[in-house]
């Protein structure tokens, strides 16, 4: 069987599920499973007025799809796409879509689920808080809670 | 050879990109680090925890602070990433 | 804070995964994550023409929600919409969706997952085959791996 | 009481559901499944492999035969379930 190649897009605009999911599974009758992530920017208590993104163009396609082609390769996925937004992004709206497609429901799960760790820690982006009372945000921190999320991918039969 | 920097990097070098000859006894990534913060208190803000700053040669991750720089045409250096 | 009130729907109709989720997220800045399972019916390499699938009224619902809310309290999640679908469908078409949205991207995993895991084990659904040759189509069977997916929500801390 | 059937015990049994009145010593799954198959051929092939078949007393799962069905009013018999 064709290995499935992941669709990885770095965008500024929004992106609609439904449609994401149609170009993947359109035709096709060996998808059983779908499984979709969407990552929306949280109002952090009403204090944020938005999030700002920024990437390192280039590196981040590539650092995607390094890690898209793994989990594609791991669950044997017959589709995979991610999608990730940059620049100015409202409380409510869409940060990030990762889309996991296989014949069996656990294989989606975890491939969705392993992107979305990699993606978190691995992927060159960088968020900036602006904040709603007008004063100067500051740039999120990294947590030790993403990088640990990792582990489990660790020596793991899928 | 092109100097990238990201988020607080950027902000505190005060510019996203330079090109820049870097002299012939720079030739890792720890001694790319102490000729930055020679070139004045904004690298040195910049720098100022280098080991939370994340080190990329031709846009691929690197730990190793003692790789060498020989053929490299592109540096980046950022933060821990916050993407997703 | 006030629980979510889980949304059961056992409906012959398809659904549209962006409006659900429009419906789930609007409005409200405490949803960091969405997760969506549907679950595709598989052409069985070209063999099948379409499943048919009874389901025992009333029983669906109750079941579907029970699990529903205890996904709801242990994951603390901020929705969560189970949808499925009766009758004949066929390859390619949907049979069931759950979405589960939460502050954070573990628990809207898990919650999903679970609550599939349960939906596929416990809801009182049975899937009879149409074949593409005319012949009488088989009732699919349980499969063991089904019940042994139960076993990872087990005396595990979420 | 009402008995209700699904899938493949519908089938073989012949019909989706029916009302009857249970004979008082019929008190428990247990002697309900027998009392069944006392009804006629349909029913022995139903109940051929009694440990698949899979009860519900007042749309709620229970596993113990010995369960007593005193104030019940809708039994369902049915295989594993394969929904989702």
């Amino acid at each position: 069987m064709t290995k499935a190649i992941p669709d990885i897009r770095i965008q500024a605009e929004d992106f609609d599920i439904s449609a994401e999911i149609s170009q993947l599974s359109e035709g096709r009758g060996d998808i059983g499973a779908v499984v979709t992530f969407s990552g929306l920017c949280r109002d952090e208590s009403g204090t944020l007025a938005a999030l700002e993104l920024e990437h390192y163009p280039g590196m981040a396609e590539a650092e995607i799809k390094h890690f898209a082609e793994q989990a594609i390769e791991r669950w044997d996925l017959c589709g995979l796409i991610a999608i990730h937004r940059y620049g100015k992004i409202k409380p409510g709206e869409n940060i990030v879509l990762v889309i996991a497609a296989s014949s069996h429901r656990q294989a989606a799960f975890d491939g969705a689920n392993f992107l979305m760790d990699f993606l978190k820690t691995h992927a060159p982006f960088w968020k900036k808080e602006h904040l709603n009372d007008g004063s100067a945000g500051e740039w999120v921190a990294a947590k030790d809670a993403d990088e640990d999320a990792l582990s489990k991918w660790d020596n793991r039969e899928s | 050879m092109k100097l990238i920097y990201f988020s607080w990097i950027r902000e505190r070098i005060g510019t996203g990109e330079e090109e820049v000859s870097l002299p012939e006894n720079v030739d890792t990534i720890a001694s790319l680090f102490e000729w930055l913060k020679s070139r004045g208190e904004e690298f040195e803000a910049a720098l100022e925890y280098p080991d939370v700053v994340r080190v990329a040669l031709d846009q691929e991750h690197v730990d190793d602070r003692q790789t060498s720089l020989t053929g490299v045409k592109e540096i980046a250096l950022f933060p821990p990433m916050t993407g997703g």
